[in-house]
């Protein structure tokens, strides 16, 4: 019953042609497709970038916001109403820079949303600055003799605040993103998806990546296993992508939340007081 | 024994005390005799240490602010002597606890109650904290409060923790009481003791309004003097089924209650100046979205971390200079804890019906620990939620985006809530066309853009004029002829009506314009202003902002100002002093 | 061939087809050529697509703002065509690509010059990226340019790549003039090729003053349409000796340059609205901590993220409400790139000398792409760093604090620089002492501490007296005896000055009111205002935030106003027209 | 020559007593006497919160500034003179809630500064609100039925982001912290010193750190072996302290800047521009 095409937005994406992101949003289509979530139950949060214009591009509920703060306000939409699945879908500067830390709190709280990174190692929209993983050495705008800043690795900082679910797709293989979106979605919990999304304006490195990447999964690599993760991450032979690190063990943030306070989510109507619960509340103090 | 109308007593100690929980005992015990209250928590940015006080302004009716001096002084420490006792009234008293402070600048005509407070209490507990207690029955004595009143509300007030430390409590209360009887009694008011009157401080009141206003999201990050609605609702969030969320940061919170509006529920956040000036990026993100949110400030002295905990109203020019560019915002502000409930759901009900984030302007001499006895009726809300988007029609259902922004009449247009089939957008900060799409990108400059971008800037600006007409002017507090009007604004409203009062025994005519709703001006105010006689302003910031901000209005320039800008609160004998001086009149 | 005193030129392509590169050539041919400019950047929040403009707008004598319609169209896409061909004036011309676009809405009187500007490029690239050079080939014959400048200048724009590349655009560019020479030359102006004029947008040269000022610490986070400050200094980092630290956002780079003023350094940073208003709690602690600060505001389009491209000046409320509570602060808005120099240098005086944060808005129209000839004389800096207290004295040198916030006359104190043997202090956000120490804590609302904390609230505010009396009032553009005076500010200026112009030719006698030192006003502005005769307001924002200022300032109320919010800038036509208007003459 | 007496301030710490910020306040002066550290080479940079009131309390440079903006304050104070020794001492909120995106930064790009963190797991200066490393269940103002937010490790979160030195101390052992902080000041790059330092008032786990705390070097741990680092950092067996990470092969922010743009720091005096220079820049464009 859910196809693509209900997914299907008549907004043209403005983004160059050949740009990494095209092929993330056709990642995030077949997983909501092959999830089978409806539209009208997605919300894809997003800050400001290329990467973040994603949400028009597909027709759920979104919400594109401010630069560096989809995942409060996709905690927000989440708290209010945990069926919805949530998912920020936004750029490198957005959620490793100025959103850093809304990013790693979530994480060390596992509240239970996917955050998909374009990440392109550059700031895009912006026309081409150095991103908190841009590559010592790399020349941008405002680095024109080279970066001398250190980069940042995502996902060792996620699996160091606790992350449950860290991975890393590459847009050149939409299918095997759609697979790791898709469980990062089903995660129980706060799932890191870095995406490598190559922006072929201001720091085109498709060639490199396709010669460098290849599959956890066919490496063999064991997500419980969180030492071999963090290797992995930090390794230079090669590009691993796949499923870094997993674990299914950690409630997640909501279910803690419903375990205190019930399931009546704050979304499902404003619920009022009586007057003799005004009365009870307002005699409190005397 | 002297019968009076109101008195004042103040407690002096060092932090850690226990002075607030003291406090709180008298008001309880006040309360539950059928007297008003209003108290003052002057505290200071120290956990253990330095010097604080509680000061209860207490009366056979209603009492705003302050008082008077001091009828009773309690001193714990020589320091509490000191600062304090040059300001005891006539006929007051002064207990202390003479086992360390020793009387000091006690004036002419005032009794000094010596009592070896602390080596009381320690033949009931291994800590003198029992002291307060022994304070509190000498006090009752003096004032003539039936014993039985202060038992009771021990009772209550140590009810959840161990029955035996109220009864030690009790019996440390029993032998301060019985040190008082032994004195001559001092002032005291006329007490009811079938009459039970609440009281809640405007942080409480106002939390307790947006609950009952359905608010079902709150996000903060602590900060004074805030934090008490932040506790409140975490204390209720069980029972009444609030989730709270304890963001990392203030941006977190503010974003988390947008996007828990987007998604349906009644959101609010809430922080101090500091806090409010890292939400503001957010603020603007709210009204482009035309996402519905309340965001409280309870103020307090600054610039910068200032004085963390004392009081004054300097935010104002920041409310009316949030963020970049121009947006609609509502900006109100109550006038303490009875005003604070209804303008809790009011809030909530002008944020959701036009879409726009109404900002709350509290402050300390209100907040925290500035109890009011609620005198005012706390009606249950009436919901409105606004032109809201239930279902789609069956052409919605495939391919189409739901016209989120559709122009209207009114500047507002019928929102959906993520999971409802058929009715999808984007909320966007970048401008946009009706249905949420970008013309910021390939579409902006384009002629066909332009007016799309005029179009909705005065769509969303044009909700102000409807906005406007709902906006309340100031209620008028006093006679309607006058020889002066007080221009007050939220909590500076309070020392006025004390003012007000007194001014009027002393056959000075006097009243007060008190605005609550802020931004957007009712357009029946410069009219006001215009027909007023002499004007004269009344705040407590440096520049005199809410003058400045109706001469920005309406043209009228309001020359005499009162600004209080050194963290205390305003006095009503500070307004007196004012009012006198500008009709050139002698000072007493 | 007609000889014209000032055309304008537009360039018309989608995003990723180097128009603005192509723009610049040509602003740079014109100079070389002795002739005047200003250009403006049509862009979009689009990196690649969509439909971006640059126009030029150049004349024999000094232009300051897009100028009258268009004289030379170059359309590279259909939609170029358009959009734009209808705002053709007569005379003028329009070159397009006609490999790819149709002639359509060429109004009468305009000559079409059909170019298969692609195709020709591509015989000299493989990409199309050369129909650019092709184009300012046929456009240098048309308007009667010497061949020789546009090699001239092609050879100095790639210097430093290949010198193929240039040979090949040189190649391409003479295939274009030779297209152009085959027509009938157009509109013209009377060049001087001995005289090469130097242009630079506000950015650039607001960068350029910073450090001639000495400045030598950079702070951001990139903000369209800030960015180019950053890159300008970022490329000029090693050559000048400027740290330029890229922040992980906007708070870490306010915070970073207060440490780096604190130890020393002259620092600014810069971004624009939505990172302003994340850096505004730090403004507050700059300011309560007495660190001198330069804080440059470019301007664009918003609310929220608005339309990051485009151009508006709806920041000034923000600046005037900045944070809590009231603190001095210091608004400045340089009026085009010329002033824009000696401006940096002013601010970093002021700053210094008052230790007091500056802000300096300029917005799109005047910064990113929008270069203007450089007319004024750039000076060296004189450089005072203000009171600085260098040495300690020998009874310093054991135990005691340096009195870092001492009380004076002027409200500024000697301050210290890490590093200083004996002089050592704390720079406190908390209010403070002369010492720097705490009265928030133990001492806060003790007798004493009132009297200190009010002390150092009047020291800080007090700056400000002594500032308003340095600060400018507006310069007088224009004749003395008028019909009208505009108000303007910052960047409006510019396109009032070419209306004045051609009111003048018209009879109608308009001056402007240029104020560039928006805060504080100094005090001869109420009188000006008052003996002018009728106003009228300018600038770009939906509520005429200045003129509402300078209500709140002066009680003088401007009615008739002139508020554009659509994100395009300013045309001299339309200011022409609103004074018609309002001075109820016919339009055209 | 330098002695302590030199560092002694004649304002009096308005700390609780008993708190474990005293602790920190001793440890601190005896390592820059240890390590000949003049006064007026160091600037103490803080935030907002009891421990954030420590620069008042030794007398060296100080700045007190904002909640969670000590940081970069410090990078400004370091990058604008390289010849002082930059020290942050705040606290958990400070730090690890508000501010942790710049602590995260400095330490991924090695900023040459020493963090010292009075971690008491609880908001002190506000009186007692959940804090991020606060922990499950524990009973605060904010969470008077028990926390269900899953804390942040702060230690493997900067080992997780690159950090170079990483370590905890206890306030209860000064001259073991004293060592510590040495280290830290003598590191090449960012270093962070967690400490213990108990909140009587609020949360006041003194016994129970008493019992459990160790010392790294005691247990034979070998720093430079990251995988042993962190699973020392997440250990529930004892509580830990000593240095737990360090590496001295990462050139420091501030020695890759100065390789760019020269030894001449901002803070020495302003450099104007001549007009040769003025004119050249003036007519860069044209
Ligand atoms: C507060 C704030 N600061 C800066 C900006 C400017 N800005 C917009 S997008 C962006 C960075 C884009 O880079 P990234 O997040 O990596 O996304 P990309 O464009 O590369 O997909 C920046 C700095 C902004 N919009 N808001
Ligand atoms: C922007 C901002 N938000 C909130 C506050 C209020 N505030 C002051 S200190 C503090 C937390 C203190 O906790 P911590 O940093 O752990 O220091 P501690 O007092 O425990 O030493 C908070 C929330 C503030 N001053 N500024
Ligand atoms: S600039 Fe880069 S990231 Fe942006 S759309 Fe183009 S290719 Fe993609
Ligand atoms: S409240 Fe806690 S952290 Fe603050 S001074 Fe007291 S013991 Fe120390
Ligand atoms: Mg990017
Ligand atoms: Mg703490």
């Amino acid at each position: 019953m859910i196809n693509l095409k209900e997914f299907e937005s008549d907004v043209r994406p403005d983004w160059c042609p050949g740009c990494g992101d095209f092929g993330v949003l056709a990642a995030l289509k077949d997983a909501l497709v092959s999830l089978k979530i409806p539209p009208y139950n997605t919300v894809v949060v997003s800050g400001i970038g290329c990467s973040s214009n994603l949400p028009g591009y597909i027709r759920t509920y979104g919400f594109h916001g401010l630069h560096g703060r989809p995942v409060p306000v996709a905690l927000g939409v989440k708290n209010s109403n945990p069926e919805l699945t949530v998912i920020v879908t936004a750029g490198d500067g957005d959620e490793y820079g100025i959103g850093f830390n809304h990013v790693v709190h979530a994480a060390r709280r596992n509240d239970n949303i996917t955050v998909i990174v374009m990440d392109n190692l550059i700031y895009g929209l912006t026309t081409g600055q150095l991103s908190p993983t841009s590559r010592e050495g790399q020349v941008t705008k405002t680095t024109p003799d080279g970066s001398v800043y250190r980069p940042l690795n995502p996902l060792s900082a996620i699996m160091g605040v606790g992350g449950t679910f860290v991975s890393r797709g590459f847009s050149g293989q939409p299918k095997h993103l759609s697979w790791i979106i898709q469980e990062a979605i089903k995660h129980r919990g706060f799932a890191l998806v870095d995406v490598i999304s190559p922006c072929v304006t201001w720091f085109d490195i498709y060639d490199e990546v396709k010669k460098q990447v290849f599959k956890l999964e066919d490496a063999g690599h064991n997500p419980s296993d969180m030492e071999k993760a963090l290797q992995m991450a930090q390794t230079d032979k090669g590009l691993p992508i796949g499923i870094f690190y997993r674990r299914e063990d950690v409630p997640s943030f909501q279910e803690m939340l419903q375990q205190q306070i019930g399931k009546n989510p704050p979304s499902k109507g404003v619920k009022t007081l009586d007057k003799d619960k005004i009365e009870q509340l307002k005699y409190e103090y005397s | 024994m002297t019968k009076v109308e109101d008195l004042t007593v103040r407690l002096g100690a060092a932090a850690g005390d226990g002075i607030q929980s003291a406090g709180e005992i008298l008001a309880r015990i006040l309360s539950r005799s059928g007297i008003y209250i209003y108290t003052y928590n002057g505290n200071q940015s120290v956990v253990r240490g330095g010097h604080v006080w509680f000061h209860i302004h207490a009366g056979n009716k209603p009492v705003y602010s302050m008082g008077y001096g001091i009828d009773y002084l309690v001193a714990f420490t020589q320091q509490s002597m000191d600062e304090h006792a040059s300001e005891v009234n006539k006929g007051g008293a002064i207990i202390y606890d003479s086992s360390s402070v020793k009387p000091a600048n006690i004036p002419e005509g005032i009794k000094a109650v010596p009592a070896e407070l602390a080596n009381i209490a320690l033949k009931y507990d291994k800590y003198p904290i029992m002291k307060n207690t022994v304070s509190l029955g000498i006090l009752a004595a003096l004032m003539g409060i039936d014993f039985k009143i202060v038992e009771e509300t021990i009772h209550t007030q140590f009810g959840k923790k161990k029955e035996d430390v109220a009864l030690r409590n009790i019996q440390a209360a029993t032998e301060g009481y019985q040190i008082g009887s032994k004195q001559e009694r001092g002032k005291e008011l006329t007490y009811d003791y079938s009459r039970r009157l609440p009281f809640l401080h405007s942080n409480y009141s106002f939390s307790l309004g947006a609950v009952a206003a359905g608010c079902r999201f709150y996000a903060a990050y602590p900060m004074t003097p805030a934090s008490p609605i932040v506790h409140w609702l975490a204390n209720h969030a069980e029972e009444l089924g609030i989730t709270v969320f304890l963001a990392e940061d203030e941006i977190s919170a503010i974003n988390a209650i947008i996007g828990a509006s987007y998604a349906g529920a009644r959101a609010m956040a809430g922080t101090s100046g500091g806090g409010f000036a890292l939400m503001q990026e957010a603020l603007g993100e709210a009204a482009m979205t035309e996402t519905p949110i309340v965001v409280v400030d309870v103020m307090r002295a600054g610039p910068s971390t200032g004085l963390p905990t004392k009081t004054g109203q300097g935010d104002l020019n920041m409310m009316l200079g949030l963020s970049q560019d121009d947006f609609p915002r509502v900006i109100v502000a109550p006038v303490n804890a009875n005003d604070a409930y209804s303008m809790a759901i009011r809030s909530f009900d002008i944020s959701d019906r036009y879409q726009v984030p109404v900002i709350v302007l509290m402050d300390f001499a209100i907040g925290d620990g500035a109890y009011i006895t609620i005198t005012e009726d706390f009606s249950p809300a009436e919901i409105n939620r606004g032109k809201l988007a239930l279902q789609a029609s069956g052409d919605m259902l495939n391919g189409t985006w739901f016209r989120r922004y559709q122009l209207t009449e009114d500047g507002v247009s019928p929102r959906s809530i993520p999971g409802t089939p058929g009715l999808m957008y984007v909320a966007k900060t970048d401008e946009h066309d009706e249905f949420g799409h970008d013309v910021s990108d390939v579409l902006a400059g384009l002629k066909s853009a332009l007016k799309t971008r005029e179009q909705m800037y005065e769509k969303r600006m044009k909700k102000l004029d409807y906005i406007r007409k709902e906006m309340r002017p100031p209620a008028v507090f006093g006679p309607s002829r006058v020889d002066l009007t007080l221009i007050t604004w939220g909590s500076s409203a309070n020392p006025a009506r004390e003012a007000i009062e007194r001014l009027r025994g002393k056959g000075i005519s006097v009243n007060s314009y008190e605005f609550t709703d802020i931004f957007p001006l009712n357009q029946e105010v410069e009219g006001m202003l215009k027909q007023a006689g002499r004007l004269a302003d009344l705040e407590g910031n440096y520049t005199g902002q809410f003058a400045n901000y109706l001469r920005r209005e309406t043209g009228v320039m309001i020359k005499d100002r009162m600004l209080k800008y050194n963290g205390e609160p305003i006095y009503p004998a500070e307004v007196e002093n004012f009012v006198m001086k500008v009709l050139g009149k002698e000072v007493r």
